[in-house]
């Protein structure tokens, strides 16, 4: 009975807010703030990409946020997960084409990732995805080689550099007289690869610190316990 | 160059489609994990929706590729915003996944009302409160509760 | 100077994101840390309100203009919450040395600053950051007192949460696809053409029920009792006394700035009411400490939700005295609950035991049920003189819930205090009877030093509140203030 | 936006609903997780074509890749890996009239 | 800043309440709070014009908070509450040194926490007599409640059972009265006196209604009347000794304090005279009446099955603030009289039976009245004390219980209210009755054999004791001077004046004069006095013993009296049928909170947290969009 209801209500919520957004103007939004932006961001910003100067320009901030978050995320799990008696046990020792495959892949990955995180003022891409593309390099070897282990100590050293890193650049614009998080240093050469002043920085920060995270987190949800 | 109506249609009803049939996994799972993976996808719904919020016909995306003037561009606000939500749900989902592994682990179930009984009892037992109860016997098992002390002077003094 | 108010915000995030590195060469450095951050925030903030800086200014962040980029917004409340959290991120602080120290110590200097954002912010959606950064700091904080039960409430209250950021975000994205701005300021401007309408209503009632999960909104509060009496005491007297005030606060905003609907208030008052009736109504039956406190604490937000539905500054003013008041009993009580948290059974006699933690009781209690020297008592003069001025018949249900839920309360917070001053069970030496931790009781009493004074300076504190609201009701000055700089928002 | 633009959104719709149902409906976790991706997937390209691309390389990194990731080692670590759907005891949306509800 | 007397008492009782707090634990703490009683007295004696039609005195003291304004300040009213409040607390405390003192110390109980909540409540007593606007009312209201709470919950065990009802009720009736209070800040937009006087000849009825209703509902709660008495007997009974003297004599008549204050003075008993019931033919002030009357009757006929002498007492002090309220609810000259006279003959005598219990109580160690017997051979001076205090509470002359009870019964005769009159005599009926078992039970028969070497109460207590009853006697034959107050005070609220003289009241309906009175009375003994011993009339002394019975010589140690079970045949005719009625109306409302309580919290622990949320955004969102 209960299973019904509750198909039919979030059926009705679903209909409801369906006719709620069946008002609004769909593909002519206002874009009062996106306009704006879109016209002043790339002399104000020097990225070609708009998403990128919103998102470590304009919205800065919330992107501080977001690492934070992803850094409590990690932080929460390590804390429930814990530490101890924990080997890589009981993963498979990987085939022939995952071993040699993964030593392969590691590389390139990298290569990638970086690319990915320098060219994100410019093209699609950025510290996100960048930063995806290293926790996955960095995890290929553990999935390939069960007995290695990722260098946890290390790993936390990169990640608080490189949140604590994003931050001084907000505040060096502090001390410098400018509002916190505001972009430095940008030159009028639109479209090429040091371009937006501290802004790749803050990508290379946000790359790192989310490769970094991403990778202890995914270790530590790789390992299986001794306890249990 | 056509604006037609299906076309919004369908990018809602995906969206808020989305997001109904998560709730309503949430709602109707019995399986921890399954209600985890349908938060993911109520996540995603609301995302689509952010995403939706920004678009613009006949417009390209917000990079410039040629300096000067460029054809009109979608709102690049939102998608910074979704890029955000994104980030975060993944965020939240380790983190409900790895207290999930802790739950099976201790209590050796990931079904949705044996854990909350479980739970229960462990808060009582560490409380120190004696279950008289169980939340599925009836009112009337319950012991009847003692006779109020203002009986007594009605009777006749305390002895 | 104003720009070092920005400070408060980042340090805590600056110190979490060390903290591991530094805990993993000298754990006795790293301790000082966050301590040390937070006191600096305490006094930053301190200094703003002494300065007599003109409140409230806006600060935009990364120097772009507000309606494009984020900006703070710092009046007299903000800042005042901004200083409670400060200073309540200390007197909570993690102190114990273990293991987990640095991932515990981050964890609560993140979940400090992002209840600093949620108190400083002026962008909706940089509201929903910080809002979901408070949620899994509090994940982590609740889930790290590491029993099995503190992770199953954690994963209840995660997936309800989570839900409720779904929703969140979904009335964020109708109000950005209506409107093209997030700033509330801006919001603020275009509200009465663009959000006075069903869409805006809709969206104003997603996100109250999403904000509403930390708010302690009936119903989709069921999380609080089983977190409560699961987590560490700090982490529930943070997250009762505290995070559910700033959750509070975003609806204020939202209210006072956006959403002038008398749909929006109705929905509020009735929900508030409900809240009232259940949280009161199962407090009187629950067995153990912590679980009345919570169901206290969510009859007192329902409380504050009534006044949060009355529209005029009076009721902005009822809503303050409430939220602050509160804010001090329930942290208060909660510190007490540590060491006082099992069954209440087990209570009897404690008195002897603790003297001082029994007074406190005592004294909370009293303020909580409305004693008239007490601020508790004025709180709630200034909620039912504003209640019986309202015309609509629900605002006079809501007064008599208010009323009858106030006897329901003593009732059953003197029972308890009936039993702390009782005699001892008979089989249990004086020893065995449960004390709060020396700490704990220095910090509870602390909060009711704090009362006493209220108390004592009632006056002064009534006009400082009053100006508070006063400041807080204008919406036409938050709108100026924000777009000071650019002279108007296109 | 082309007709052909017009006819993969609507197929995408549905593959990212269908897939959705299905991330309820099936018996095996594994499954379950494979349909989430598949609907990450399906939003990634949803994104392109609305002229997102950023969005869509974080969603293919993110929902489909990075998340299906975490979610498969969860359940492995909970000990539902299992290929087999027939011996997962778990019941998904429990049929009705079966034993007491938590209702 | 000039101190006004007014200003002065308040530093005083503060000063008192401080010694209590700091030196209570030294042993002399209780002579030395007598005295700070007995100097309260002489500053409030400094305000004695006050008495006699003075103007009111305001206090310094005001506050300015959220803008309102209190003020504190003492009128005729207030000063004849504070009179009998500060008389009793000073003879409750000087009976309470010395022995008392000791014993209670013996025995465990906490004598610093003791004369704290005395001096407690004494302070806000005087806050709440001292109000000058509403919400310094409802603060002294609060005050009094609380300290009134310390003092009943302290002997703990039972007492603090019987405190928690009374808190919770208390509680009810502080909540009604805030409800009310908002209202009238609303209607009247000030919470000033003369605001609201203003205000209350505007209201609208069902306004009025509602504010009796609610005033009425809280100020009744703490006077107990009718349906909200259960609270007060246990609650009382159980307070220590010299505590329940005080809480006896004065407390609960704060509750008609503030009634007098707020519903005659403020309402006017005119516009509470307007509001009709609908389809019957009784209004407000009808209602009022039936009320108290209802509250005579019931309490003193549950009084009479009482078995223990503190609780009888304590049932008695209900039905006798029935009197009062009856008194003032006919609110004509003598009846207004009536009742605030008995105000204060009540808590003479009501101190002196509580007081002469408790001596039996510190000599013999039981108030069971199964238990005891024959002790006015044992205690002479303590019956004494208790048969003038048992008739001043039945209302017989000479002592002064029958001034005020003969000025409410003429006035209701007066008024043409014979259905009323014939109930109060009914209640007063069951009055002798039981005060005849309380004696009969404790000082009269056959003195137990445990009870054999029992002394004398001592002087400590014998000598409050003695006072009382002297007062008791002096204003039954001289009630000019108590009335001499209650007109200034009837005058104060606005009420009719009678003619008062020395020896009583003088009206063309009758007048009474009790110094006659007691004269003839006294001839009439005088008179009997002479035949007895013209008559040749002679006694002889023999013992209780020297008799027999059945055949058999009677022995010390066999029970022929009979006291157990007292009115047994009595209560099998009358009771029955009301009995437990109120207990279970109590009982049933608990019992609904406990029912809902439990759904609540099942509320909160089913697992489905989700589905509510889910339930809510949809209604909520269905109902904004439908």
């Amino acid at each position: 009975m209960r299973n019904l209801t509750s198909l039919l209500f979030a059926g009705g919520l679903g209909f409801m807010l369906l006719a709620i957004a069946s008002g609004l103007d769909f593909g002519a939004p206002p874009m009062l703030v996106g306009g704006a932006i879109q016209s002043t961001a790339p002399q104000e910003t020097g990225a070609t990409n708009i998403v990128t100067s919103v998102v470590l320009g304009y919205r800065g901030i919330d992107t501080l946020g977001e690492l934070s978050i992803l850094f409590a995320a990690a932080a929460a799990a390590g804390l429930v997960l814990g530490r101890r008696h924990t080997t890589a046990g009981t993963l498979t020792e990987g085939g022939f084409v995952l071993k040699h495959g993964g030593a392969m892949l590691f590389p390139l990955l990298m290569t990638i990732g970086f690319y990915i995180i320098f060219h994100g003022h410019l093209t699609p891409g950025g510290g996100f995805q960048g930063g995806v593309i290293l926790a996955a390099a960095f995890f290929l070897p553990l999935l390939a080689r069960p007995g290695a282990r990722l260098h946890h100590g290390m790993l936390s050293v990169i990640e608080g550099f490189a949140g604590s890193s994003f931050i001084l650049i907000g505040l060096a614009a502090l001390s410098e007289g400018e509002a916190f998080l505001q972009p430095m240093l940008v030159q009028d050469t639109l479209g090429q690869l040091v371009s937006a002043g501290t802004l790749p920085l803050l990508y290379l920060a946000v790359g790192l610190k989310v490769g970094a995270e991403l990778a202890g987190l995914l270790s530590h949800l790789a390992q299986t316990e001794s306890e249990v | 160059m056509m604006p037609e109506i299906s076309l919004e249609l369908i990018l809602y009803t995906t969206a808020l489609g989305l997001i109904s049939i998560g709730l309503a996994g949430v709602v109707l799972s019995r399986h921890l994990f399954r209600m985890v993976l349908a938060l993911v996808i109520a996540e995603a719904g609301a995302n689509l929706m952010l995403v939706l919020a920004g678009y613009r016909w006949d417009a390209v995306a917000p990079i410039l590729t040629t300096l000067g003037e460029h054809p009109p561009m979608v709102d690049p606000v939102p998608q910074a915003m979704v890029l955000t939500a994104i980030v975060i749900g993944v965020g939240i989902q380790a983190l409900a996944v790895s207290i999930l592994i802790r739950i099976r682990q201790r209590y050796g179930t990931l079904d949705r009302s044996q854990v909350a009984e479980r739970m229960d009892a462990e808060i009582a037992d560490t409380a120190g409160i004696p279950r008289d109860v169980s939340q599925e016997s009836p009112l009337g098992e319950r012991p009847l509760p003692s006779l109020p002390d203002s009986t007594v002077e009605i009777r006749g003094g305390h002895s | 100077m104003s720009d070092l108010i920005v400070l408060p915000l980042v340090l805590p995030l600056f110190g979490a994101f060390l903290l591991p590195i530094v805990m993993r060469t000298s754990i006795s450095i790293g301790a000082w840390i966050g301590p040390a951050i937070l006191a600096y925030g305490c006094w930053i903030l301190g200094d703003q309100w002494m300065s007599g800086t003109a409140l409230p200014f806006s600060l935009a962040i990364g120097g772009f203009a507000p309606p494009m980029g984020i900006n703070l917004y710092i009046d007299s409340l903000a800042l005042l919450f901004a200083f409670a959290v400060q200073l309540l991120g200390l007197l909570f602080w993690p102190f114990k040395i273990d293991q987990e120290t640095a991932r515990r110590q981050a964890l609560m200097l993140l979940l400090v600053a992002a209840s600093t954002g949620l108190a400083l912010s002026g962008d909706l959606f940089n509201l929903y950051v910080f809002y979901e950064l408070v949620a899994v700091a509090t994940f982590g904080l609740i889930a790290a007192s590491g029993s099995s039960a503190a992770y199953a409430s954690t994963i209840r209250y995660l997936i309800l949460s989570g839900i409720g950021s779904v929703l969140t975000l979904l009335g964020i994205a109708l109000i950005y696809s209506q409107t093209g701005t997030l700033n509330l300021a801006h919001l603020a401007q275009l509200a009465p053409e663009q959000l006075n309408n069903k869409l805006g209503l809709t969206a104003f009632l997603t996100i109250l029920i999403g904000v509403g999960v930390k708010a302690e909104l009936f119903p989709v509060n069921t999380w609080a009792p089983e977190v409560y009496a699961t987590a560490a005491s700090r982490v529930s007297a943070f997250l009762a006394g505290l995070v559910s005030k700033l959750a509070l606060l975003i609806i204020l905003r939202l209210l006072v700035l956006i959403f002038h609907q008398p749909e929006a208030v109705q929905v509020m008052l009735v929900l508030g009411i409900l809240g009232v009736i259940t949280g009161e109504l199962a407090a009187w039956r629950a067995k153990d400490v912590r679980r009345m406190l919570a169901f206290s604490s969510i009859g007192q937000l329902g409380m504050i939700f009534i006044a949060l539905a009355i529209p005029e500054q009076g009721g902005l003013l009822a809503v303050l005295a409430l939220t602050f008041h509160h804010l001090l009993i329930k942290s208060g009580l909660f510190m007490l609950a540590d060491g006082w948290g099992g069954a209440i059974e087990k209570l009897r006699g404690a008195a002897k035991r603790s003297p001082l933690a029994a007074a406190i009781f005592v004294l909370f209690s009293l303020s909580l049920i409305g004693m008239p020297p007490l601020p508790g008592f004025w709180a709630k003069f200034t909620l039912i003189t504003q209640l019986a001025a309202q015309t609509s018949p629900l605002y006079l249900i809501g007064l008599t819930v208010f009323l009858l839920a106030t006897v329901i309360e003593a009732a059953y917070l003197f029972r308890l205090a009936a039993l702390l001053y009782g005699p001892a069970a008979e089989d249990t030496p004086i020893d065995t009877i449960p004390k709060p931790a020396g700490l704990s009781l220095a910090t509870a009493s602390l909060f009711g030093i704090g009362l006493l004074a209220a108390a004592l300076f009632i006056t002064p504190v009534g006009d400082l509140l009053s100006h508070v609201a006063g400041q807080a009701a204008n919406a036409d000055l938050y709108i100026n203030t924000v777009f000071a700089g650019t002279g108007g928002s296109q | 936006m082309t007709q052909i633009e017009l006819w993969m959104v609507m197929l995408l719709a549905l593959m990212v609903l269908s897939a959705a149902v299905m991330v309820l409906l099936v018996k095996n976790h594994i499954a379950a997780v494979a349909a989430a991706s598949v609907v990450s997937l399906g939003l990634a390209l949803l994104f392109v074509l609305m002229r997102a691309p950023d969005v869509a390389m974080t969603e293919a990194a993110v929902g489909a890749g990075l998340s299906s990731l975490i979610l498969a080692l969860a359940l492995r670590r909970l000990g539902l890996w299992r290929v087999d759907g027939v011996k997962t005891q778990v019941n998904l949306i429990k049929a009705k009239g079966e034993g007491h509800q938590d209702a | 800043m000039t101190l006004t007397p007014l200003d002065e008492l308040f530093l005083y009782s503060g000063i008192t309440v401080l010694v209590a707090l700091l030196l209570g634990r030294r042993l002399p703490a209780g002579w030395m709070v007598t005295i700070l009683y007995g100097i309260q007295l002489l500053a409030l004696m400094k305000m004695a014009p006050l008495g006699y039609g003075g103007e009111p005195i305001s206090s310094a003291l005001t506050f300015e908070v959220m803008g309102q304004s209190l003020s504190w300040r003492f009128d005729a009213l207030s000063w004849y509450f504070a009179l009998i409040t500060l008389g009793s607390a000073l003879l409750s405390s000087w009976y309470a040194c010395g022995e008392w003192e000791q014993r209670f110390r013996q025995s465990g109980g906490n004598l610093w926490l003791f004369h704290l909540a005395m001096t407690l409540n004494v302070f806000s007593m005087l806050i709440l007599l001292a109000s000058g606007d509403l919400l310094s009312l409802f603060i002294g209201w609060e005050l009094v409640s609380w300290a009134g709470f310390l003092l009943m919950a302290m002997a703990g065990g039972v007492a603090t059972k019987a405190a928690m009802r009374y808190i919770t009720y208390a509680m009810a009736g502080a909540m009604a009265i805030f409800g009310g209070i908002a209202l009238v800040y609303v209607s009247a937009g000030s919470l000033q006196y003369e605001a609201i006087l203003t205000a209350a000849s505007q209201m609208s009825t069902a306004h009025l209604w509602m504010l009796v209703i609610l005033f009425g509902a809280g100020f009744g709660i703490k006077m107990g009347l009718m349906p909200f008495h259960l609270w007060q007997a246990p609650a009382y009974a159980e307070t220590p000794g010299p505590g329940s003297a005080f809480l006896g004599a004065i407390s609960s008549r704060m509750g008609l304090f503030a009634i007098l204050l707020v519903l005659v003075k403020l309402f006017g008993i005119v516009n509470i005279d307007s509001l009709k019931i609908p389809f019957t033919l009784i209004d407000a002030r009808d209602l009022l009446a039936w009320i108290a009357v209802f509250t005579i009757i019931f309490p003193t006929f549950t009084a009479m099955k009482q078995n223990d002498a503190r609780q009888l007492l304590a049932w008695h002090g209900i039905g006798q603030g029935g009197y009062m309220l009856l008194g003032l609810v006919v609110a004509d000259a003598m009846g207004a009289a009536g009742g605030l006279l008995h105000v204060f003959n009540h808590a003479t005598y009501q101190a002196a039976l509580f007081m002469a219990v408790t001596a039996v109580i510190h000599r013999t160690g039981t108030a069971d009245l199964n238990k005891l017997g024959g002790l006015v051979v044992r205690m002479p001076l303590t019956f004494m004390v208790l048969l003038v205090g048992i008739i001043g509470l039945a209302g017989l002359p000479p002592m002064n219980g029958f001034v005020s009870k003969w000025l409410v019964y003429r006035s209701l005769l007066n008024e043409g209210m014979p259905l009323l009159f014939v109930a109060a005599v009914i209640g007063t009926l069951g009055t002798i009755l039981s005060v005849y078992k309380l004696i009969h039970n404790i000082f009269l028969g056959q003195l137990r054999v445990e009870h054999d070497n029992v002394k004398e109460a001592p002087w400590s207590m014998m000598i409050p004791m003695l006072i009382l009853t002297a007062i008791i006697f002096i204003t039954g034959l001289l009630p000019g001077i108590p009335l001499a107050w209650v007109a200034s005070v009837q005058q104060a609220v606005g009420l009719p004046v009678p003619d008062y003289t020395l020896g009583g009241v003088e009206s063309a309906s009758g007048s009474l004069d009790m110094i006659w009175v007691i004269g003839v009375l006294f001839a009439g003994f005088g008179i009997g006095a002479l035949i007895f011993y013209f008559a040749g009339g002679r006694s002889k002394r023999v013992h209780q013993l020297d008799n027999y019975a059945g055949g058999h010589f009677l022995t010390a140690d066999v029970r022929y009296q009979y006291s157990d079970n007292f009115y047994a045949g009595l209560m099998h005719l009358i009771g029955g049928w009301y009995r437990g009625s109120f207990l279970w109306l109590e009982q049933s409302v608990k019992s609904l909170v406990e029912f809902l309580s439990l759904g609540m919290q099942g509320l909160y622990r089913r697992a489905n947290a989700e589905f509510y949320l889910l339930s809510t955004a949809l209604f909520v969102i269905a109902w904004v969009v439908i």
